[in-house]
């Protein structure tokens, strides 16, 4: 979920270059099958999320050339997939072949029938899959439900910490490694740039699953808490889930006002046209804020790794977001859709794409992110990312009744953060709608 | 000769229930004439055929009703009753069990309380601005009815863009209102609209106002066009001035028309949801979750459709609860004027 | 046979009799007029012979078919409105031509009918026009050039001059008795104008509660009022009423006598009733001269011009015995010659 | 007599200023720059034509506003069409059940979320998911309590004698209703139905579940579609909409005149 709205003329120009290419040279394993163009003539339909429909167009056209098949892309919010897919199923429509799920939502997907066990389909083809290149906690954590695999992953998705060079060198600050020093940075640039509309932080804090828990994952991770127990049950009664909660709302006086009304659309011009010092977004930015176009901050920003917090002095990422590409399960083209997956998650085209201005997909295979073409793309983020850091990265809830969680614990934060409950209370709360959401569905 | 009730232009109370089984009977009735009369009755064919098409009628409204009420209204009684998510509907008989969950959270019985009380509020008030804003236009005459079209601009407005429209005018950081009331020194800091509970009320109330009022104008200017002429005129002679005009005179006249109005306005009110979709996503807390809102939550996002079906139910009753005395209301103006 | 036959007709709004049980007969090309006061029943009653309102009793026969179960445009007739109810949206021509274009008449057919009927009211050079160009009258005309276009059997008249002024009503009365007897039509007629039924009626039917009260010819009503009602509606100055005791006629309740039929003479004069002049009318051709007896009785005599009687004279009343009408408990008339009754109380 | 100051004109000047404000500053954000949006400044800092022509090319805006016209325009005749003969029905002919105007009204009432499900099942089931005649029938058959509640009040006040002497002249009840009942209610029909064509237009829930792909989207969608980018282009997205609104304003500002006068004409009772 890692995409920009970007320019989408330049885009499509890179586009037609790419395509110009010689892709069976490119995309080895597939070439095989190339000159067959075994699935001219057919269709099949691609539901994807708004944010990656750049990627999508380009799957389109790349994949027909390499088999003759059609590709459909049906772009829909992010928050809609799952409800669409899950409809048309039900209702027998069958109007999707492939979907392009919210890695949260694999268990609710998989246990409600609509996505197909494909672990079959992957020991069949693992030669061409290479399934040991995708990083294993992102492997796990985006198909794996009860021992059995749903799907592969196509986007990685996690945080790390953009900051604004040029107002820290301004104010002498040095990039955060504690959730209290980035506080402390925050407070110190509002104070003194307040009167010039600049803020020390942008904290996402709307009332939005995908927002407001990403932003608390990110301080939950770094005072070392974690979402759930090893046995499934909730986690947010440890004492590292209220000081991750604290944290962000000590952060939130010196904030863009206000953090409860700051989305993805406020917070990110905000960075971007240096009116806010600080931000913890997906890594992809950093490709971002280095484009002229969208960006005021050229070559005056810095990144560095989620800060620590609490007596934790490991830093740990969070996955935010993340998604993976499934077969629905009343699919009649499900031979075309599972060449699709693998054609859109290999070794070659996710290189690719990691390396697209706007493409918006993170790393998920080590090959992608150990590859020249991303160090080189993202000479800042790539070295936050090597060596291990996703591997014991925080991912969020992923049962069939993950959704529920999600709301349960979002709606808490918010109360926190509008002051209705003190971050004590609202963790309680939260621990206790989870325990019972958990008791009641285990 | 037997006397039988003929269709036309009846009193309005002939016709009331049980009427089933009178049309049927009429129905056989004509049957029986024309086929027993002993020449070709060709008067009694066509009455016949008259009376067999009167269904033809009531048809379209009927399967309308049928589609979009009745079997929506039996789908969701029997998801309410059932244990069902999205993916899995009807998995197993739940008995009153979503009834029950549903009633014993207080967080959907406060939802309940702030939809209704947003509804009567808002519309009251839209209603009335609506009625000042009828007013003047309708005393400015010509020029009024000129710039009515203009006020139709904002009904016109795709609502995802007017919820987008008012966010980037109420943004805190950059919005046009702070920007603006910086500028001109009013406050020191930006002022949250849409992070404490009253003001996000207010401001979803203000962006709401934009969108129905004209609505409400249009419906109030046509009121007032109905007025018996010269009454305005009587009352002038009588020395009444423009308020004691508008209140003896004008506002009686109107009224059942105003409490038609404040009904369907009421009714959308209930039905508020894009703007707290886009404006506050039911926030600060749960300040502004209203229930229509909340049911969207917990059937698309937590794909709860059971629990949601029983709360939709629930909401249902009591908008029709709510809204009994002012169709009574309106019922009563309406029978006085006639 | 009678071109209109009701028979037991009756009408009910929910258990409101509104009609209760009406007897008519009318024949072949006669002009009957409808008359009572509002609320008494007749234009509900032409309405269902006009097939309008539904019938809760009875039969009606046009020309000697029941009707009961046709449609208003199958039952030949055609009906003149109160408020003319022209077309709006329809020119002149337009509004009279509608019923003959839905018969589906050939369209030269139509324009002759049309023009005809037109003619007839004196609308020609009208025909292009709006409803809403027209006078009063003019609409009128058109109301009754419709009716007549269709040819009927029967016209029915509801009220149809009640929204013209005086003047106006005067000329379309004139014009509308032209008109019966130019076509010989039979013609119902609805009004609650005693004027309009006295000048225009072959027979006055007199509807009072539902239920006709007299009728006959005009001047059967007027001379001799079946009921009290009857003798009250019709006459203006309405007649003069004396509780029947006090004028010595036991065996009647009440007794009317008309103000034409008074004599005054002077104070002086023996016999009759006591009486003061409290004020008089000059309408010119007669006076009115408003009298108050010594019982507090208010009373009206109409006397000729040029008549000597002047306000705070005192007057005495009588009358010839045969100008009584006397009426019982119930206000039935009591039989005529009422001189070979007196005796049985006297 | 003095000529006093009217007062009605500041005030008439407020209100408009109200209304047209934020269209206004729609129009403005089209021609802003994307870090100009959140400026605080009502006019743009540089005025820029770019979002106009990226929004072309961003969306499939003219598909989006043909389906949007068509479902709003087909939906809104289907509702009229359904409604009027209806109302006429029940109101003048006293055909059927007299409850009909409270059972409309009642059926108004319930919030349509979860009747999302139902009705998509059974648009799947009539083949008609994703397609704009599905939509039109959907708004078609959802907007007849609205107007059944507007084009009542007309109809009351049709004059009866119109319809009896109509009935004399041997008008059927299709006939009456055809030839002279339409033609006095015309303004309050194109009022009625330029209002129910507006709420289709405007439609965004059941058209944002029942359609999947930009070939049948209506506009209300396309535009929601800018929303689900992370960075929301602002400018674009107000490009769009104002392409969205001025077909509809074109249509009602010729049909003004049938609205104003129509809605006078009869009035809501």
């Amino acid at each position: 979920m890692s995409q920009f709205f970007f320019n989408r003329r330049s885009l499509l120009k890179t586009l037609a270059t790419g395509a110009a290419l010689p892709l069976a040279a490119r995309y080895g394993a597939l070439a095989a099958h190339a000159a067959e163009n075994r699935f001219a003539g057919r269709t099949v339909n691609l539901l994807i999320i708004q944010p990656h429909v750049v990627t999508g167009n380009k799957i389109a056209e790349d994949f027909e050339k390499l088999t003759g098949a059609k590709v459909k892309v049906t772009a829909v919010p992010y928050d809609q997939v799952s409800v669409k897919a899950t409809l048309d199923f039900q209702s027998g429509a069958n109007e999707f072949d492939v979907i392009d799920y919210f890695y949260t939502y694999k268990g609710q997907l998989a246990e409600d029938g609509v996505i197909d066990d494909v672990t079959d389909l992957i020991e069949r083809d693992k030669a061409e899959i290479k399934p040991e290149d995708f990083i294993k906690s992102i492997y796990d954590q985006y198909t794996l439900h009860d021992g059995r695999r749903y799907g592969l992953p196509y986007d990685g998705d996690s945080h790390v910490l953009f900051y604004n060079k040029e107002l820290f060198d301004r104010h002498g600050l040095k990039p955060a490694t504690t959730w209290d020093e980035y506080t402390e940075n925050a407070r110190v640039i509002t104070e003194a740039e307040k009167k010039n509309g600049i803020y020390g932080a942008a904290v996402l804090g709307a009332k939005i699953p995908v927002i407001i828990l990403s932003t608390y994952a990110n301080r939950l991770t770094g005072f070392g808490g974690n979402f759930l127990k090893a046995d499934g049950s909730s986690a947010l009664d440890s004492e590292e889930a209220v000081a991750a909660l604290e944290s962000l709302l000590k952060s939130a006086p010196y904030a863009l006002p206000t953090p409860l009304e700051t989305r993805f659309e406020e917070g990110l011009p905000a960075f971007l046209g240096g009116k806010a010092a600080q931000i913890d977004f997906w890594t992809d930015l950093g490709g971002y804020a280095q484009d002229p176009k969208g960006s005021q901050i050229v070559d005056k920003w810095g990144v560095t790794r989620i800060p620590v917090g609490g007596k934790n002095r490991t830093p740990r990422l969070a996955f935010n977001a993340g998604f993976g590409f499934a077969i629905t399960a009343g699919s009649k083209n499900k031979d075309i859709g599972w060449e699709l997956i693998k054609f859109a998650t290999s070794q070659a085209y996710h290189e690719e794409l990691l390396a697209l201005t706007g493409s918006g997909i993170d790393p998920d295979r080590y090959s992608g992110l150990a590859s020249e073409k991303y160090k080189a793309f993202q000479p800042l983020v790539q070295p936050l990312l090597d060596g291990g850091a996703l591997e014991n990265s925080l991912a969020w809830p992923t049962a069939a009744y993950a959704p529920k969680l999600e709301n349960a614990l979002t709606d808490e934060l918010a109360l926190a953060l509008a002051g209705t409950k003190s971050a004590e209370q609202a963790i309680r709360d939260a621990h206790a709608a989870w325990s019972e959401i958990i008791d009641a569905n285990a | 000769m037997p006397m039988r009730e003929r269709h036309a232009f009846s009193s309005p109370r002939d016709a009331g229930e049980g009427f089933i089984l009178k049309e049927t009977t009429m129905a056989l009735g004509y049957a029986a004439d024309a086929l027993t009369t002993p020449e070709f009755d060709a008067d009694g064919f066509r009455r016949l055929g008259r009376f067999l098409l009167r269904p033809l009628w009531l048809a379209p409204v009927a399967c309308a009703l049928i589609v979009t009420t009745l079997y929506p209204f039996v789908f969701l009684v029997a998801l309410s009753l059932s244990k069902s998510s999205l993916g899995k509907p009807f998995r197993a008989f739940a008995g009153l069990k979503n009834y029950a969950l549903a009633l014993g959270d207080g967080e959907f019985i406060a939802s309940l309380l702030r939809t209704v009380a947003y509804a009567l509020l808002s519309s009251a008030i839209q209603v009335a601005a609506g009625l000042a804003l009828a007013l003047l236009l309708f005393t400015l005459l010509k020029g009024g009815r000129f710039l009515l079209s203009l006020f139709l601009l904002p009904l016109m407005t795709p609502p995802v863009m007017v919820g987008v429209a008012w966010k980037l005018i109420l943004a805190p950081a950059g919005g046009l209102l702070n920007g603006t009331l910086l500028r001109l020194g009013l406050v020191d800091e930006p002022v949250s609209f849409l992070g404490s509970a009253a003001l996000a009320w207010a401001s979803i109330a203000l962006a709401d106002l934009w969108q129905w009022t004209p609505f409400v104008a249009i419906l109030c200017f046509a009121a007032l066009s109905s007025l018996p002429e010269g009454v305005d005129d009587a009352a002038r002679l009588d020395g009444a001035g423009p308020f004691e005009r508008f209140w003896y005179i004008t506002l009686p006249l109107i009224a059942a028309p105003l409490a038609a109005i404040f009904l369907i306005k009421l009714i959308f009110a209930f039905k508020l949801f894009d703007l707290t979709y886009i404006l506050t996503y039911g926030g600060p807390g749960f300040a502004t979750t209203t229930t229509g809102f909340s049911i969207f939550r917990l059937s698309m996002q937590q794909f709860e459709v059971a629990r949601a079906a029983a709360e939709t139910l629930i909401f249902a009753a009591l908008i029709g609860l709510v809204t009994l005395p002012v169709v009574r209301l309106h019922r009563a103006l309406e029978r006085r004027e006639a | 046979m009678s071109a209109i036959s009701l028979s037991g007709l009756a009408k009910s709004y929910r258990d409101v009799p509104v009609v209760k049980g009406v007897d008519l007969d009318i024949a072949e090309g006669e002009f009957v007029v409808l008359v009572g006061p509002s609320g008494c029943g007749k234009s509900t009653l032409l309405k269902m012979i006009a097939g309008l309102e539904e019938l809760s009793a009875g039969d009606i026969r046009i020309a000697g078919r029941s009707v009961v179960d046709l449609a208003p445009a199958e039952r030949e007739l055609a009906m003149v409105f109160q408020s003319y109810a022209l077309y709006p949206h329809m020119t002149v021509a337009g509004n009279i031509g509608f019923a003959l274009r839905i018969a589906g008449l050939p369209r030269a057919e139509i324009d002759r009918r049309v023009r005809a009927a037109a003619a007839t009211v004196k609308l020609e050079g009208l025909l292009d026009r709006y409803p809403r160009a027209l006078s009063g009258g003019q609409r009128q005309r058109v109301a009754i050039a419709r009716a007549l276009a269709r040819q009927p059997k029967v016209l029915l008249f509801d009220e149809p001059l009640s929204n013209l002024d005086a003047a106006l009503r005067q000329e379309t009365r004139v014009e509308i008795a032209r008109l019966h007897k130019a076509l010989k039509a039979t013609i119902l007629y609805v009004t609650h104008d005693q004027v309009e039924a006295m000048t225009l009626a072959d027979r006055i039917v007199l509807m009072n509660n539902g239920r006709i009260e007299q009728a006959g010819t005009p001047l059967d009503l007027y001379e001799r009022p079946a009921t009290l009602f009857v003798a009250r509606f019709l006459g203006t100055p309405a007649i003069n009423l004396f509780g029947a005791a006090r004028m010595g006629l036991p065996g009647a309740a009440t007794v009317g006598i008309r103000p034409e039929h008074l004599l005054l003479e002077d104070a002086t004069h023996p016999g009759g009733l006591a009486a003061r002049v409290e004020f008089v009318e000059e309408l010119g051709d007669v006076r009115l001269i408003h009298l108050l007896t010594e019982a507090d009785e208010k009373i009206v005599a109409k006397q000729p011009a040029g008549s000597p009687w002047q306000a705070g004279q005192s007057v005495r009343v009588s009358w010839r015995t045969e100008h009584l009408h006397r009426f019982d408990l119930a206000g039935q008339r009591l039989d005529d010659a009422p001189e070979q009754r007196p005796e049985k109380a006297a | 007599m003095r000529r006093r100051f009217d007062h009605r004109l500041p005030l008439a000047a407020i209100a408009l200023a109200f209304f047209a404000l934020p269209i206004l500053y729609l129009a403005s954000l089209s021609f802003k720059t994307k870090d100009d949006v959140l400026s605080g400044a009502f006019l743009p800092g540089t005025v820029t034509l770019a979002n106009w022509a990226q929004a072309f090319e961003a969306a499939p805006l003219s598909t989006f506003t043909v389906n949007s016209v068509t479902v709003a325009l087909l939906s809104g005749l289907l509702t009229v069409l359904i409604t009027v003969p209806a109302a006429y029905a029940v109101l003048r002919l006293r055909y059927g059940w007299q409850r009909l105007s409270d059972v409309t009204l009642s059926s108004f009432m319930a919030p349509p979320i979860v009747a999302i499900i139902p009705l998509f099942y059974l648009l799947k089931g009539a083949g008609l998911l994703n397609t704009v005649a599905g939509l039109v029938l959907v708004y078609g058959m959802v907007n007849v309590p609205v107007a059944y509640w507007l084009i009542t009040p007309f109809l009351r006040r049709v004059p009866v004698e119109l319809e009896q002497a109509a009935e004399l002249d041997g008008a059927g009840p299709l006939r009456r209703l055809v030839s002279i009942v339409l033609p006095l209610i015309a303004p309050g029909l194109a009022a009625t139905g330029l209002i129910v064509t507006i709420l289709a237009y405007n439609e965004f829930l059941f058209a944002s579940v029942f359609t999947f792909g930009n070939e049948t989207r209506t506009l209300p969608v396309g535009i929601s579609l800018f929303q689900g980018d992370r960075l929301v282009n602002f400018g674009q997205m107000a490009a769009a909409s104002l392409t969205g609104i001025v077909p509809v304003y074109l249509v009602a500002l010729f049909l003004q005149r049938f609205l104003v006068q129509g809605l006078a004409h009869g009035g809501i009772k």
